[in-house]
């Protein structure tokens, strides 16, 4: 039997996201764009580029500086039969936008009892690393994650970047996209076809017997180097991306730290109240008498992030500091 | 949902002057009984949580309501039971929902503040204020980008010009040319703020008229102009003339909610007010023309009486939500979806 | 030191019971295999020779094994030795 | 009580050795506890007076329950509540002719316990203790502050228990459990340990069984001259020489000497075999001989001996019974010609071994008439293929075949 070869693109995670845009803009004339310079501009971090003159401006919409309204329209659209996709800048602009994503998106089906679904995709910059200091950098998806009726997810590869959002939109319920802005220059093959992805499990992204390091979005690639190092010292770990933050696979974390009996979580959130510090209490909760160390969490110093490069990667979690909670845990 | 026909007593008698300001009364008629019953229910501990009602209200709802296609949209606030009722969600499932029953329009998970009925595209019950008045913006997208020649209603009070959403509605339906009605109830207190005291521009339809949407006052306590000002409305809306505001000034005559001692108001102004009662308005009126008894009205009275009766009787026999659905309607159920 | 048949048969017997707390050899007859009867294993085997030997200072070689396969066998034995 | 095996969770103090009053050291027999599977001997984990005896003979009492309380030698008994000495430099100086009270000792030492003193054990390591029967009292942890991790257990597992422990034991007096029905008897209790012990072998071990026949003409021969020159005492016996070859394999092949845990393999550093050893009424043990691999035949052969009938006295240590690497099943004096094991868990494999029996043998083309012995080796399937257990059973045969070098 002869396996046809695979052939792959070299392509970023920002093309990945417009291909996957494109695509669902083409193959659905339900779905349309919506947000904050997504049009003429071609979006803040260039994901739009070209869409507005590819698809028009009624499919292509360029709103007004009124997060909450954008977002609630989204949600009156996805009422009304359409498939919308709305972008915020970055999560801190989202704030204003919380009423909408809380009060209504996520309760709507619920407080309606069934009769309201909401199929929304909402997508957003989080993540800081670029020196756009404390109202553009902060990693605020964990407190997305809190909220039941929503579904929180988080690409961290290119084949995610480019096969999630179609999953998403075919979700009956609102779903957060969120984009980590130092990802979307990483470049790398991607297979021609790639398409649709899940988005209900995490991903093993390199297996290990010794220590299970549990990541996503921003955080995988400096847990995927962190593993690297332990790995020339001889500390053989497995790395997950957790993928969806909510609702979290339990199954995928519970499965490896049963093998490894030690977890580090790597969240570029701040660690009180953090999507880590809920990791770590479910594997307390799951896995207690399989654990071999306390769960150590590496987390951003709980500052608002500073313009300052070497304060900005001081405040971050970085390989480094990985490494040094996966040589405590295991040591 | 089942129910009784859509408006049916209305459609059945459009067309004659007689027919339409009767069940204009009637409409009203119904609503004031649900409310006062629902106020008696709630000393009587049935209904719990928080309860707005809307007597003294009454025109709003049954004017702009009666004037609504099926495939229309309406969005409402916690004080919505008349919207509801006015758009044809029954009573029964009304009052079960303020029964906290499954039976309830919105299963027992909503009560009085987010009364919901889908095939009635009636979207709630919102009671964040201003909270719904961006998906009423979404609605109408969505209707304008698919041509469906249909309107959005959305209600709110005064109190929600002070919101940004409000603002920022208004500007977006404005720049989109979107098929919404902006109802706004003025019934001059955000709970216990005074209009005055908390808008330096009290004239509400020349600020909403500064975002280029066309805004009318209309005298929220006449049913007949309310409906004349929302036909007027909706005929410019279905024609593609963007979204239309109107500023209902009206008056509730009772509390903020069951809750408030309502000590922020002049017991004179309130006597003042229910001078204008909107039933007796349209009442006195009818019986100046000779459309109506003191028997007839004692009809209406009966009639509902005995809506608000059976809808009593069906919430208090309705079963309790399995306490194992807790979880349902976080997430649609694939089978169901 | 000479022992009589009598006192060579006390010892069989006194060393099985070593072993084996309930046995009674007079039960399972003088010509009965002792391993079989009582279950005696090769380090339960090994104990009884040691007993033999001990308790009377005759010298039992692996040769001699299959001569004390029964009580009459093990008497003749440390009859003929000790004599 | 302590756990005295991975399946243990109450046992019933059948005799006190010791009485109150008494002195102990460290490593002497206080009590016989029996587990369901045997009688075992308890011993002190520390030097000391026996203060009280807390636990009445035939009472059933929950793993962790104290059993006796010790005092260290030349100490006062003080109330736990009282405080503890001041430090020196601010005691007052005694007054003349005043007699100075020595410090009290820091509380009663409770002996013996499942837990361990201030020091942190993992819950991983704690259950794995548990499952492996190691006494957490004795392992020394390599984390920080002297923490207990997995590995730790793993390697107390696979030595010899003689670390000291770090320090007396005080805990919680747990409460007593009730005793068990009397309608159980003991007999049936320890049939149904087995009886679920091998069921969850036979449940969760995919068995592999490969077997050879073994000329055992050399070993008989030299042992036939070697016994000769030895009391009766001293003389070996075929199985111990097969015991021993058989630790002197499994050195060789260590993919059979070890425990399956968590899905995974671990591989024990020493060989301390398994006996298998039938007691009299009707129980099975299977005690380890430590360490194996390195004592020479006759103290193999002594090991042997002392095992089986402290086995049958009822007087096996913990530590016996909870190290074995590999078990060895000797049938042959029950008349069987082979024996087809059933692996003990966590063990990941078992030596079966028949009747040593005269058959027709070839041997570079002749025929004769040599001993033989059936060796069968049963192998988890998870741990090890067949290819394994045949290059161990190779071994073994040109192990035997050299039974001078044992």
């Amino acid at each position: 039997m002869t396996t046809a070869p695979v052939t792959t693109t070299e392509t970023t995670y920002r093309e990945a996201l417009r291909e996957a845009l494109r695509e669902a803009l083409r193959e659905d004339d339900r779905v349309f764009l919506m947000g904050e310079d997504v049009g003429s501009y071609g979006g803040c971090f260039a994901v739009t580029l070209g869409l507005l003159e590819e698809f028009g401006p009624e499919r292509v919409r360029d709103t007004p500086l009124s997060e909450s309204t954008f977002v609630g329209a989204g949600i009156g659209a996805a009422l009304g039969g359409m498939r919308p996709i709305v972008e915020i800048m970055t999560v801190n602009f989202s704030m204003l936008a919380l009423d909408q994503i809380l009060n209504n998106a996520a309760t709507l089906l619920h407080m309606s009892g069934g009769q309201l679904n909401v199929p929304l995709v909402i997508r957003m910059t989080t993540g800081a690393g670029r020196q756009l200091a404390a109202q553009h950098s902060h990693s605020l998806e964990g407190w997305y994650a809190h909220i039941p009726g929503l579904k929180v997810i988080a690409p961290a590869t290119l084949e995610d970047a480019r096969g999630m959002l179609w999953t998403a939109l075919q979700d009956p319920d609102p779903v957060l996209l969120f984009e980590h802005g130092s990802l979307y220059n990483m470049s790398g093959a991607l297979a021609t076809g790639a398409g649709h992805v899940d988005i209900q499990r995490a991903a093993v992204r390199r297996p290990g017997r010794d220590l299970t390091l549990v990541s996503y979005g921003g955080s995988l690639s400096t847990s995927m180097t962190a593993a690297d190092e332990l790995s020339a010292g001889g500390i053989e770990v497995e790395v997950i991306d957790l993928r969806v933050l909510r609702p979290l696979d339990d199954a995928t974390i519970m499965e490896s730290v049963r093998r490894t009996h030690r977890a580090v979580v790597v969240d570029e959130g701040w660690r009180s109240g953090s999507l880590a510090a809920e990791v770590s209490a479910r594997i307390t909760e799951q896995c207690f008498f399989e654990l071999d160390a306390p769960v150590e969490r590496v987390c951003s110093a709980e500052v608002p992030m500073p313009y300052a490069k070497h304060l900005e990667e001081a405040a971050l979690p970085q390989v480094a500091t990985v490494v040094a909670a996966a040589r405590k845990v295991v040591s | 949902m089942s129910g009784r026909p859509l408006l049916a007593t209305r459609k059945e008698t459009t067309g004659t002057r007689n027919g339409r300001r009767l069940d204009l009364l009637r409409e009203m008629t119904r609503i004031r009984v649900f409310e006062e019953r629902c106020v008696e229910l709630y000393s009587a501990t049935k209904i719990r949580g928080f309860l707005h009602v809307a007597i003294g209200e009454e025109a709003v709802a049954a004017g702009v309501c009666g004037l609504l296609e099926d495939d229309d949209a309406v969005v409402s606030t916690y004080r919505e039971h008349g919207h509801a009722l006015a758009r044809g969600v029954p009573m029964d499932s009304v009052m079960a929902e303020m029964y906290g029953k499954v039976t309830g329009c919105s299963r027992g998970r909503g009560g009085s503040m987010h009364l919901f009925d889908a095939s009635r595209r009636f979207y709630g019950g919102n009671a964040i204020v201003g909270g719904g008045l961006p998906p009423a913006v979404g609605l109408a997208l969505a209707d304008r980008m698919r041509s469906r020649r249909r309107a959005t209603v959305c209600f709110f009070g005064d109190g929600a010009f002070a919101e940004g959403e409000f603002h920022e509605s208004l500007n977006l339906a404005a720049l989109w040319h979107l098929p919404v009605l902006f109802a706004c109830e003025n019934n001059l207190y955000a709970m216990g703020t005074a209009l005055a005291k908390s808008h330096a521009q009290t004239d509400l339809a020349l600020r909403a008229a500064s975002y280029g949407v066309a805004s009318w006052t209309v005298d929220g306590m006449d049913v007949l102009a309310v409906e004349e000002a929302t036909a007027r409305a909706l005929e410019r809306i279905r024609n593609g003339g963007g979204p239309v505001f109107l500023e209902l000034r009206t008056y509730r005559f009772r509390a903020h909610s069951m809750f408030d001692p309502d000590r922020y108001r002049d017991k004179a102004e309130v006597a003042a007010w229910r001078e204008r009662d909107p039933l007796e308005l349209l009442a006195r009126r009818m019986r100046e023309d000779g459309e109506l008894t003191d028997a007839d009205r004692e009809v209406l009275v009966a009639e509902a009486t005995a809506e608000v009766d059976a809808a009593v009787r069906f919430a208090e026999e309705s079963p309790l939500e399995d306490v194992d659905e807790l979880t349902r309607f976080v997430y649609s159920d694939p089978a169901e979806v | 030191m000479t022992i009589t048949r009598e006192q060579a048969r006390d010892v069989v017997e006194r060393a099985v019971r070593r072993i084996v707390p309930d046995a009674d050899v007079a039960s399972v007859g003088d010509d009965a295999d002792l391993r079989a009867a009582f279950e005696l294993d090769s380090l339960d085997f090994l104990s009884f020779v040691e007993l033999l030997a001990t308790e009377t200072g005759v010298r039992i070689d692996e040769d001699d094994y299959p001569e004390l396969t029964t009580a009459t066998g093990c008497t003749d034995l440390l009859v003929r030795r000790a004599g | 009580m302590p756990s005295l095996g991975a399946d243990m969770d109450a046992g019933t103090l059948v005799e006190w050795l010791v009485r109150a009053g008494d002195t102990v050291h460290r490593g002497d027999p206080m009590a016989v506890v029996d587990t369901d599977k045997s009688a075992i001997e308890v011993e002190s984990f520390d030097d000391g007076v026996v203060e009280a005896l807390l636990v009445e003979p035939g009472t059933r009492v929950a793993v962790g329950t104290p059993l006796a309380r010790l005092v260290a030698v030349g100490m006062t008994v003080a109330a736990p509540e009282q405080s503890a000495a001041p430090a020196a430099a601010s005691r007052p100086a005694p007054s003349p002719g005043q007699v100075v009270v020595p410090a009290p000792s820091p509380g009663p030492v409770v002996v013996p316990v499942g837990g361990r003193p201030g020091g942190r054990v993992s819950p991983y390591a704690r259950r794995l203790a548990r499952e492996l029967g190691v006494d957490l009292d004795r392992v020394s942890g390599s984390g920080a502050d002297g923490a207990v991790h997995a590995e730790d257990v793993l390697a107390a597992r696979a030595t010899t228990t003689e670390q000291v422990p770090d320090s007396p034991a005080v805990e919680e007096p747990v409460a007593l459990e009730s005793s068990a029905p009397p309608a159980r008897s003991a007999r049936s209790a320890r049939r149904e340990t087995i009886a679920a012990l091998m069921s969850r072998a036979k449940r969760e071990i995919p068995h592999y069984y490969v077997a050879t026949t073994v000329d055992l003409h050399a070993l008989t021969e030299w042992l036939r001259r070697t016994n000769r020159e030895r009391s009766v005492a001293e003389r070996i016996v075929p199985a111990a020489a097969v015991l021993k070859a058989a630790a002197l394999a499994a050195r060789r092949h260590p993919g059979l000497n070890g425990f399956w845990v968590d899905d995974a393999f671990v591989p024990a550093p020493e060989v301390h075999l398994g006996v298998a050893v039938h007691v009299r009424d009707g129980a099975l043990v299977a005690p380890a001989i430590h360490r194996t691999a390195d004592l020479s035949l006759p103290e193999v052969m002594a090991a042997l001996r002392d095992l089986v009938s402290r086995a049958r006295a009822g007087r096996l240590r913990r530590a016996e019974m909870a190290d074995p690497t590999l078990t060895v099943t000797d049938l042959g004096d029950q008349g069987v010609e082979e024996v087809i094991g059933v692996i003990y868990p966590p063990q990941v494999a078992l030596l079966g071994v028949g009747r040593v029996v005269e058959r027709p043998w070839a041997v570079d083309g002749l025929l004769g008439v040599r001993p033989t012995v059936r060796l069968t080796l049963s192998g988890d399937h998870r741990a090890t293929d067949g290819a394994t257990g045949a290059r161990f059973l190779t071994t073994l045969d040109e192990l035997l075949q050299h039974p001078e070098e044992l």
